[in-house]
């Protein structure tokens, strides 16, 4: 019964994108504001990878809630598990293999710088402060599943939690401080296609790296303390 | 060419996904689901964004594989 | 003059601090969204008066709209953070000496961003960022419900988390069309592109965004997860959440169908949808046992009733929506925060469980019966002057369909003062001679209780106090162009 | 042939979306619906790159050998879909979160035999 009501509301739809869609044709796109971005961008951010410019820069109030949801949804996992009393883990950890272990070890820091190369040139090359983020984290979740009973420090995670989101709203603050609005780019542009250039948009990539990579590793973290 | 290639990848995402949908075992329906998420970045990668497709590599294909690895282990493997 | 970014970075911002500050001390962090609160009220009230005559245009990032995000800080926006700082500040009061157990430290930050993301919907003018603000408000009220860990707690965000993550994929899905077929997320920009919804590339995206925007809103087939939700979240967040979560909702639905869309053929459905949503809402009500599940289903009846006097469009309808609003938020607050300790103190939400309640908690069930005769609209309570206004807009349309639909009103709210009536008894004239002693809320439950009756006392006996900002309000929402300019010049 | 290059990519992305909207809506066990829901988001936010597309078009990125405009695709649409991703993921790992706690509660992840609350 479920499934015939599913399927009859599907085919509705259907009906209705395929209406819909077939007024956008595809690979014809010139559209105002993105025109406006490829056009300008360069000049008016300094950026050379113009989708950090807009991610950054022109929707950089986007961003700003965008790491506010990651933050939301991470504090809110923990208020989740930790209403609940804290079991004491006291099981033995099983160890891993030794080539496992050392493996893990050599990898770990590769992993990490891997990371930040990443949102450090964000504004440079593709990538950026999210998938530099993801990358860390990922780093941390080989740690966790390899090098048993290693834990990120939660004081330290927080901290940095905590830094990365006040670093680009003080950012942000500073430009409506000298009176140019909100997250004004009041930093000098510097030269095109150099690391020093772009302005506030790789500080605030690399508050915004930092602080991806710590929400998510924080995530996994409360996840397999409560796999235990 | 590239019309073929793009088809390809296309049907293969949607059979992965169509198999997403009859696994009973979820582990490997969550493998499906991670293999459209990968398809999707090559996909995201041939329409010339590569900044997405290494978003979604790095979060839709591996992190969120790991999430719901982690909450199966916890939970039930098969579907009643 | 004070930047209204502010409204919305404040509170994000010490959402932030709260850890580092929790570092430092545990006590200081509930103390945190008071101080955020209190800065929003006072700069909301402020920046009232002159956002009256003359919008404030935010651009942000120094860029001019509409190739960057820009604030729209018109009398809506600023009345609405005038309430949601209002509430929000009493709530957070109240929860001072309510919430003890569980993870205090993200509650806080959790109600931090609550607010953020409300403040944000309510002053943003770009569809896309109005989305991610959306999340915010949605992703934090799921993990709030959940707060409490105990089983009904869970499920219910379960479903609310499932139907909102859909309706989110569907907002998603028709900004996308949006900027496909316009090539801008600007709203001003957006509606000055659309002229009619007659073309289905066009009727589509409403269509979406509606549904998207309608779940967190409440409408009627969309609501199926909020009497769970509402009734067993912590009470302080059940106050928030049916007093600012789901108007924010409906705000941000009807912002999409007056302004961008200038949709004046989709208000008749609505019309026909929040009179169906109130009866549905009024009757599901009058059945339950469950104090909590009544409010909560009360709630999607005056959701009902607002969408109702919205619909309306006429300046005397949308002022009176707004002001029945405001109503509805007061009155609600304030029953959720008064059966809070109510329910502390018996251990049960059965109504049954409330007999004796008036020997009891005297002061408590005071409040608590003024927010119900608000609620019903007896005067001199706010909610008199709000339903005549909506009474009055509707019948002055001279319609026979408004008629009609003004008897089906009328008869919901006999319902919904029957139900109230048989709580009130239960209160005051049922229950043993009570031989426990007298034990009311705590001074810090109180103060915010009290000020919630002082407000809707006042403003009942002079709804001047209110509705003087109204009718720019109204002209706001009905004048499409005057916004379409103020934006882009 | 024709027909392919116009619509293959809004295929893929309303067939994922339409197969994720069908996993949710019929599915029982709470973890298969939120694999729905993953599925369902990669549908739309292959839409939206699929709108940002221009016919030939090179990566919004200026480099030492890009250097002019020329025909670049949309950005708009990347950034978007970068913060969907973004919300996408906390979305899923709330809901996970609430799965673990929900069959700590009942022992079951099956929807319907999950009725305390009525509806």
């Amino acid at each position: 019964m479920r499934r015939i009501i599913a399927i009859a509301l599907l085919a509705i739809i259907v009906m209705g994108i395929s209406l819909a869609v077939r007024e956008i044709p595809f690979g014809k796109t010139d559209t105002k504001v993105g025109e406006y971005y490829l056009n300008e961008g360069r000049e008016e951010t300094g950026a050379a990878n113009i989708v950090t410019s807009v991610v950054v820069n022109y929707r950089g109030f986007d961003t700003l809630g965008e790491i506010a949801v990651l933050f939301t949804a991470a504090i809110g996992l923990g208020a989740v598990f930790g209403s609940r009393k804290k079991r004491k883990v006291a099981e033995e950890v099983e160890k891993s293999s030794l080539i496992v272990y050392t493996g893990c070890r050599f990898l770990f820091p590769v992993i990490l710088l891997v990371g930040a190369y990443i949102f450090i040139y964000g504004h440079l090359t593709p990538g950026g402060g999210f998938q530099g983020g993801a990358v860390v984290a990922s780093a941390f979740l080989l740690m966790y599943l390899t090098c048993r009973g290693k834990r990120v420090r939660d004081k330290s995670n927080k901290v940095v939690e905590s830094l990365g989101g006040l670093i680009f709203v003080g950012m942000g603050l500073v430009g409506l401080v000298i009176g140019k609005g909100f997250l004004f780019n009041f930093l000098p542009k510097g030269e095109f296609l150099t690391l020093f250039s772009a302005g506030i948009i790789p500080i605030i990539y690399i508050a915004i790296g930092f602080k991806v990579g710590a929400e998510l590793a924080g995530v996994l973290d409360n996840l397999i303390e409560e796999s235990k | 060419m590239n019309v073929i290639i793009a088809t390809v990848l296309v049907l293969v995402m949607l059979v992965a996904a169509i198999a997403a949908l009859i696994f009973k075992d979820l582990l490997n329906a969550v493998i499906a689901s991670s293999v459209v998420s990968l398809i999707a970045a090559v996909i995201f990668y041939l329409l010339q964004a590569p900044d997405v497709a290494m978003a979604e590599a790095a979060i839709g294909a591996a992190l969120v594989t790991a999430i719901f690895i982690i909450a199966i282990r916890r939970t039930k493997r098969f579907e009643e | 003059m004070v930047n209204p970014v502010l409204l919305i970075v404040v509170p994000l911002a010490l959402a932030f601090a709260v850890p580092l500050f929790g570092l430092i001390s545990k006590k200081i962090v509930k103390f945190l969204p008071v101080v955020a609160l209190l800065f929003n009220l006072i700069v909301s009230v402020m920046l009232l008066p002159k956002v009256m005559e003359q919008p404030i245009h935010v651009f942000i990032g120094g860029f001019s709209p509409p190739f960057c995000i820009n604030l729209v800080a018109g009398p809506i926006g600023i009345l609405f953070s005038v309430l949601i700082a209002l509430v929000g500040l009493l709530v957070s009061v109240y929860a001072l000496g309510y919430i003890k157990e569980g993870a205090i430290e993200k509650y806080h930050i959790l109600y931090l961003l609550l607010i953020t993301g409300a403040t944000g919907v309510v002053l943003t003018g770009d569809i896309f960022n109005l989305f991610v603000f959306f999340e915010i408000l949605c992703i934090s009220s799921y993990s709030l419900v959940a707060y409490l860990g105990n089983k009904a707690g869970i499920e219910s965000a379960v479903k609310y988390l499932l139907q909102g993550a859909l309706g989110s994929s569907l907002i998603l899905l028709g900004i996308g069309l949006l900027y496909a077929k316009y090539g801008t997320l600007n709203m001003a920009d957006l509606a000055g592109n659309i002229h009619s919804i007659k073309s289905f590339s066009n009727f589509l995206p409403l269509v979406l965004l509606v549904t998207g925007l309608g779940v967190e809103a409440a409408i009627f087939p969309l609501n199926a997860w909020l009497p769970d939700a509402h009734s067993s979240a912590p009470s302080s967040i059940s106050a928030i959440l049916s007093g600012i979560a789901i108007e924010v909702g409906l705000y941000a639905v009807v912002r999409v169908v007056f302004t961008i869309f200038g949709a004046s053929s989709f208000l008749v459905f609505l019309l026909f949808l929040g009179v169906l949503t109130l009866l549905i809402g009024e009757m599901s009500a009058f059945s339950q046992n469950n104090i909590k599940r009544m409010f909560a289903y009360s709630s999607i009846g005056q959701i009902g009733l607002i969408l109702f006097a919205l619909s309306i469009a006429t300046p005397d309808g949308v002022s009176a929506g707004f002001f029945q609003l405001i109503s509805h938020t007061l009155a609600k607050a304030l029953l959720f925060l008064a059966v809070g300790y109510m329910i502390y103190r018996t251990g049960s939400m059965d109504i049954s469980s409330l007999e004796g309640m008036g020997k009891k908690m005297p002061y408590t069930s005071l409040a608590f019966t003024i927010g119900v005769l608000s609620l019903v609209g007896m005067p001199p309570f706010i909610g008199f002057p709000s339903k005549l206004m909506i009474i009055r807009a509707a019948l002055l349309k001279q319609e026979t369909l408004f008629t009609v639909l003004v008897v089906l009103v009328l008869i919901a709210t006999v319902i919904e003062g029957a139900y109230f009536f048989r709580v009130i008894q239960a209160i005051y004239f049922r229950g043993e001679k009570s031989e426990k002693k007298r034990e009311g809320a705590p001074l810090s439950a109180l103060i915010p209780l009290f000020i919630f009756v002082g407000l809707i006392v006042v403003i009942g006996v002079y709804p001047k106090l209110v509705t003087n900002f109204l009718d720019s309000t109204a002209s706001e929402l009905l004048n499409r162009l005057d916004y379409i300019k103020g934006v882009i010049g | 042939m024709n027909f392919l290059s116009q619509y293959i990519y809004y295929i893929g992305a309303f067939g994922l979306f339409f197969i994720g909207l069908y996993i949710m809506l019929t599915k029982k066990n709470l973890i298969k619906v939120i694999i729905g829901l993953d599925i369902l988001d990669t549908g739309v936010f292959l839409f939206l790159i699929a709108i940002g597309y221009t016919s030939g078009g090179t990566a919004p990125i200026f480099s030492k050998s890009v250097t002019e405009t020329g025909k670049m695709v949309d950005p708009v649409p990347q950034a978007l879909v970068l913060t969907g991703i973004v919300i996408g993921v906390s979305v899923l790992a709330l809901a996970l979160a609430l799965a673990i706690r929900l069959y700590g509660h009942y022992g079951t992840l099956n929807l319907r035999k999950i009725k305390e609350q009525r509806w």
